[in-house]
């Protein structure tokens, strides 16, 4: 059973959709029966090649780990089922064998990320991760989807090689490699210059992969002209798994080992979230492009994420990740809705989809219900982990008031900016040319709504991510006075 | 006095990067690269590290250099003096070397024998290897065995690079039909009427691909190993494309089979993996191949070492062929 | 004994860096890169000698096969450059 | 001696600083990979200066010798690695920046830009 | 015997050296390309033999020696084909102006 995220390493690819989904939804599988392992005993562990953890690579599953593999293959293996024909439509025939393998690759890169327990291994599949996704996010047929890329893979290697510096430096420092192993070596050496330096590169390397606020260049035209089903795939999980490896270094492998080490979280990361969550969203609500406006959006969720994070506290970081799960569901679900209007309409400005609901109601409704769920309306899953970050900010006392209004501020934002889609949607009237448009097809119907529903879903039942996060954040803060 | 060499070197190194940041000619500063590779590669072998030293001067010098000549021949030669945003980035850079030169005054000493690095877990590899795996090359033991699992991650990488650049550069590509006058280009285009280049050239590339092959299996006991053996048999048959020509090179060695190198080679690493599952090991556990652990190791580790041989040389030459294949249709 | 002949290649390869550096030609900068590659070939024997392990002397057969196969490409390029040209200037 | 001990971590910094410059400021494409790739390489310099020890050889155990000091062999695989991910990377970039020439005529950022805005 | 052998050996690599060192001026100092050229590849050529004729003796009758031997062979082929495909197309391209001048070639 622990073996089997390895399969999907393995499937060298060629083989076409079916191969790329059934892998998918094998590590789908492999995923849900890793999580309820977890749930019984805390983490799981296995050594590469039989050798001892510092010696050989480990592989090592928490809580938060598996959270995070279940949202990457459950948005694999979503995005694939409902995309294939959005996808056909994206890409030449003779072209996909070599886009599928790239996905595959995609998910190889984030679900290696997510197991592992070592850090230099993080660094390779993180370059699997971004290769593949530079691939497939060229895909796109605008031609301007190549300066994007190109702004990506830079951004993307100069973060890479950052966070290889800072492995670099702590490594030099402690002489390991293995993330628990350098948890417990780098008491002795923490003050030195060297752990700082190295605190500061792998968090900065990190944060410009997870497109932390004022470093997030390379995401809104990235996610704008890439291929619909891939956006969908990638903003549900690329960023996450980076502010994953940010959390896990910061707070498992720095947390307690260096002086002052929460000061400088909250110093230096609250004021960027804060940013981020009200720069991002005000960007969004004057953007003419649909994808370019939730791209927007996915900044300052990222900053939602980075704010639970900065709070430094066991509920803080609860909501935080558990945000991470629901904006996951809530844009995969958004982007699915747009791929599905991507089928009828190859411009995407607000102005062309004037009136769209009347052609195409299914895909719009999923709109509106993931559009809820993003701005946190109760009985979605916006709405837990936002309301759990309002609860986690209040008992901050003053600085946690105003958190709370820059949140209900940035939610109402959020309702502006999807309300303008939907006024156009429902309200406008569809111009000639587009009198003609059907319903997307059904399967893809299917894909969104099963997404759609899911929002709901957790939205009444969240026991499920709720006790992975409280569990994760938890065991990260464990070293915490 | 060892020491001084590295000075001295490193300081050429400086030079060099700084010469090729200033030059606005795109093709000298590829040259200069291919300087720089080689320097870097010789600072390695003096700093001891003669396996890097072998990959950086086969992959580094060698094969980047070609791909960026392959780039640049596509694309222009000469870089329009335009700078972005010149002070801030000039800012950034001053903050950054600040920072790390800060950080340097705590490291430790280079060649320092009591630094954390030399104290914790290298020298278990050390003691360990040859009773474990018993092979005289640690590097390679590490690498194939210890460290198998980044290897494999490695190997996708490559993979990766390699799906990535066929699906970039294999897009529309029916878009470009050859007319008269880019044939005769293409005839023309190699190096095959220069007889003396030919000969010397057909002469050695047998005994270049021989060498990659002894490296690829002479990697356990001397520096070596699959990377170094795929970029240097890669290295050979880019050299017949240059002087018979890319079609010519693709007959002989045509793209499907370059293909089913880079799966097949990925495979193999695979099936190892799975082998060691099966027989009641770990995931990439080799003992268990044979009866005995040691001389399981060492299969192992042959067998992986050959499918990332495999791997590699397919990769680049498939990367190559694509650039040089949208040259000849350009 | 070994530490002069490294010395005077050091220096030579210091020379030829110099060369590569100004031009002026992309010939003079050719040459210069062949040169640079036959002294780092040498370098590399002399040093393994120095520090007692001639088993690495595999290295310095890959640099000068690398640096072959380097100023071949490179002339290639140009050639197939110029070839480019003159189509341009009859078309 | 001492200060020649720093000397490669300063040499580090110097070629990472110069590789970084040229990722950021400049605005050809190809340059931008190619200070990538520098940028890469002074990475690999951190990794090796570290794997150096006094009087000590490359990792492999010779047969007849028995007291020899050894260079740390762990670094060295993980910039084996490290390597070959940097080529990767650049042939990607390369691929990419072909594509941009055939689209846009130009491997000027800004030209590429400006090309976008008429658009 | 070895220390005629070591004698021997030492006057080879110094002269080797020197024949290097002496090359590297000429293709920093002389005036234009092709005379550049001939100083770089001549001594190249010379101070490669020399100097690994002297390792050679220095290793003895060894797999070291053989070694040594092929990388002798190899530069004595490699070298001089580059040099000859150098001076070829800068001959080729010498038509433009701009690598190659008539009235400094002859200086």
């Amino acid at each position: 059973m622990l073996i089997a995220p390895l399969v999907v390493l393995m499937r060298v690819p060629g083989l076409p959709w079916a191969v790329a989904t059934a892998t998918s939804l094998m590590t789908f599988a492999i995923a849900i029966s890793l999580t309820s392992t977890i749930l019984d005993s805390y983490s799981v562990t296995y050594e590469m090649g039989s050798w001892p953890a510092p010696y050989g690579i480990e592989l090592h599953v928490t809580s938060f780990s598996a959270l995070l593999l279940l949202i990457v293959s459950g948005a694999s293996t979503l995005a694939l089922i409902a995309g294939k024909q959005s996808l056909d439509t994206d890409i030449e025939h003779d072209r996909q064998p070599l886009f599928y393998a790239a996905w595959l690759m995609v998910l190889t890169g984030l679900s290696g990320i997510v197991v592992t327990g070592d850090a230099f291994n993080i660094f390779v599949f993180m370059e699997i991760a971004s290769l593949a996704s530079y691939v497939v996010i060229s895909a796109g047929s605008d031609r301007r989807v190549l300066p994007a890329v190109f702004k990506y893979l830079i951004m993307g290697t100069i973060g890479a090689t950052f966070y290889l510096i800072g492995v670099g430096l702590v490594y030099m420092m402690t002489g390991t490699l293995n993330l628990a192993d350098m948890e417990a070596r780098i008491h002795e050496v923490g003050e030195l210059r060297p752990i700082l330096v190295a605190a500061g590169f792998i968090t900065i390397g990190l944060a410009l992969k997870a497109a932390v606020f004022p470093l997030h260049a390379w995401l809104p035209p990235t996610y704008t002209y890439a291929p619909h089903i891939v956006t969908v795939f990638l903003a549900a999980c690329s960023t996450k798994v980076a502010l994953f490896v940010l959390l896990r270094f910061d707070f498992l492998v720095f947390q307690q080992n260096l002086s002052g080490h929460e000061v400088q979280f909250t110093v230096f990361l609250m004021p960027l979230a804060v940013l981020a969550i009200m720069v991002a969203s005000v960007v969004a609500v004057y953007k003419q492009n649909l994808k370019e406006l939730l791209a927007y959006s996915s900044v300052a969720q990222v900053g939602y994420i980075l704010l639970g994070a900065s709070l430094v506290s066991v509920p803080g970081l609860t909501a935080g990740i558990l945000h991470m799960f629901n904006h996951a569901l809530a844009k995969g679900t958004l982007f699915l809705a747009v791929a599905c209007l991507g089928m009828r309409f190859t411009q995407l400005g607000l102005v062309n989809l004037s009136g769209v609901a009347k052609q195409m109601p299914w895909s719009m409704a999923a709109f509106v219900l993931a559009g809820l769920s993003l701005i946190g309306v109760p009985g979605t899953a916006g709405f837990i982990s936002k309301w759990m970050l309002i609860s986690a900010s209040l008992q901050e006392g003053a600085l946690g008031v105003a958190l709370v209004a820059i949140i209900l501020v940035s939610s109402l934002l959020a309702v502006v900016y999807i309300w303008r889609v939907i006024e156009l949607a429902y309200f406008g009237e569809p111009p000639e040319s587009t009198k003609s448009v059907r319903e997307a097809p059904i399967w893809m119907l299917v894909g969104t709504w099963v997404a759609a529903l899911m929002n709901i879903y957790f939205g009444i039942i969240p026991a499920l991510p709720v006790a992975l996060a409280g569990e994760a954040s938890s065991s990260l803060l464990q070293h915490l006075p | 006095m060892v020491i001084l060499f590295a000075v001295f070197l490193l300081t050429l190194l400086v030079l060099t990067a700084v010469a090729i940041v200033r030059t606005d000619n795109l093709f000298v500063a590829v040259m200069l690269t291919g300087i720089f590779s080689l320097l870097m590669a010789a600072n390695f072998f003096i700093l001891d590290a003669a396996d890097v030293a072998l990959t950086e001067a086969a992959i580094g010098a060698g094969i980047t250099t070609v791909l960026f000549l392959g780039a640049l021949a596509l694309t222009a030669e000469y870089e329009k003096s335009i700078s972005t945003g010149r002070w801030l980035s000039l800012g950034v850079v001053a903050v950054t070397t600040l920072i790390l030169i800060y950080a340097t005054f705590d490291k430790p000493r280079l060649g320092d024998p009591q630094a954390p690095v030399h104290l914790h877990v290298a020298p278990w590899y050390l003691e360990q290897t040859p009773q474990l795996i018993d092979i005289p090359n640690v590097v390679t033991a590490v690498l194939g065995s210890f460290r198998g699992y980044d290897t494999l991650g490695e190997l996708n990488v490559i993979l990766t690079a390699c799906i990535g650049v066929l699906f970039i550069l294999g897009g529309r590509r029916g878009q470009y039909s050859p007319s008269d006058g880019t044939k005769s280009l293409s005839t023309i285009h190699s190096l095959r009427h220069h007889l003396i280049p030919k000969i010397v050239g057909h002469f050695l590339i047998p005994f270049i691909i021989l060498f990659g092959f002894y490296i690829q299996f002479h990697g356990e006991y001397g520096p070596g190993g699959g990377f170094q053996a795929g970029a240097i048999v890669a290295a050979g048959i880019i050299l017949y494309a240059l002087l018979e020509g890319e079609a010519q090179a693709l007959r002989a060695v045509p793209r499907s089979a370059l293909m089913g190198m880079v799966v097949g080679g990925a495979m193999l690493y695979g099936a190892v993996g799975i082998a060691g599952i099966a027989l009641g090991g770990n995931f990439l556990d080799y003992s268990v191949l044979t009866d005995n652990p040691v001389a399981g190791q060492q299969i192992g580790i042959l067998i992986i070492e050959l499918g990332v041989g495999l791997t590699v040389c397919g990769a680049l030459l498939l990367i190559f062929h694509a650039f040089a294949a949208r040259e000849e249709t350009d | 004994m070994y530490y002069v002949v490294s010395f005077a290649i050091l220096v030579t390869m210091a020379l030829a860096l110099i060369r590569a550096v100004v031009g002026p030609s992309v010939y003079d900068r050719v040459l210069a890169v062949n040169m640079f590659g036959t002294k780092t070939t040498l370098l590399l024997s002399v040093v393994a000698f120095l520090y007692g392990r001639p088993d690495f002397l595999d290295l310095a057969l890959t640099y000068a096969m690398i640096n072959f196969i380097g100023v071949l490409a490179v002339l290639e390029f140009f050639q197939s450059r110029s070839i480019r040209r003159e189509n341009k200037q009859t078309d | 001696m001492e200060l020649f001990g720093l000397y490669n971590y300063w040499v580090f910094t110097v070629v990472l600083m110069i590789g970084f410059y040229a990722v950021i400021a400049k605005g050809n494409l190809i340059k931008k990979l190619i200070g990538l790739s520098i940028f890469q390489s002074a990475v690999f310099l951190l990794y090796i200066t570290m794997d150096k020890v006094d009087g000590g050889t490359a990792p492999i155990v010779q047969k007849g010798v028995t007291d020899q000091v050894f260079s740390n062999p762990l670094p060295q695989v993980l910039i084996l690695t490290a390597i070959v991910v940097g080529i990767s990377t650049t042939a990607l970039g390369l691929a990419i920046v072909v594509r941009i020439k055939e689209a846009y005529g130009t491997i000027e950022e800004q030209e590429v830009q400006s090309l976008d805005r008429d658009q | 015997m070895a220390l005629v052998i070591d004698i021997l050996s030492w006057i080879l690599l110094t002269v080797g050296g020197a024949f290097i060192f002496i090359g590297g001026l000429g293709a920093l100092r002389l005036p234009n390309f092709y005379t550049r050229m001939h100083a770089a590849s001549l001594t190249d050529s010379m101070g490669s033999i020399l100097i690994l004729l002297g390792i050679m003796l220095q290793a003895g009758w060894s797999l070291a020696a053989f070694k040594l031997l092929a990388i002798l062979v190899f530069l004595l082929l490699t070298g001089p084909t580059a040099s000859y495909a150098l001076a070829n197309s800068a001959l080729l391209s010498g038509l433009k102006p701009e690598y190659f001048r008539p009235d400094n070639a002859e200086k």
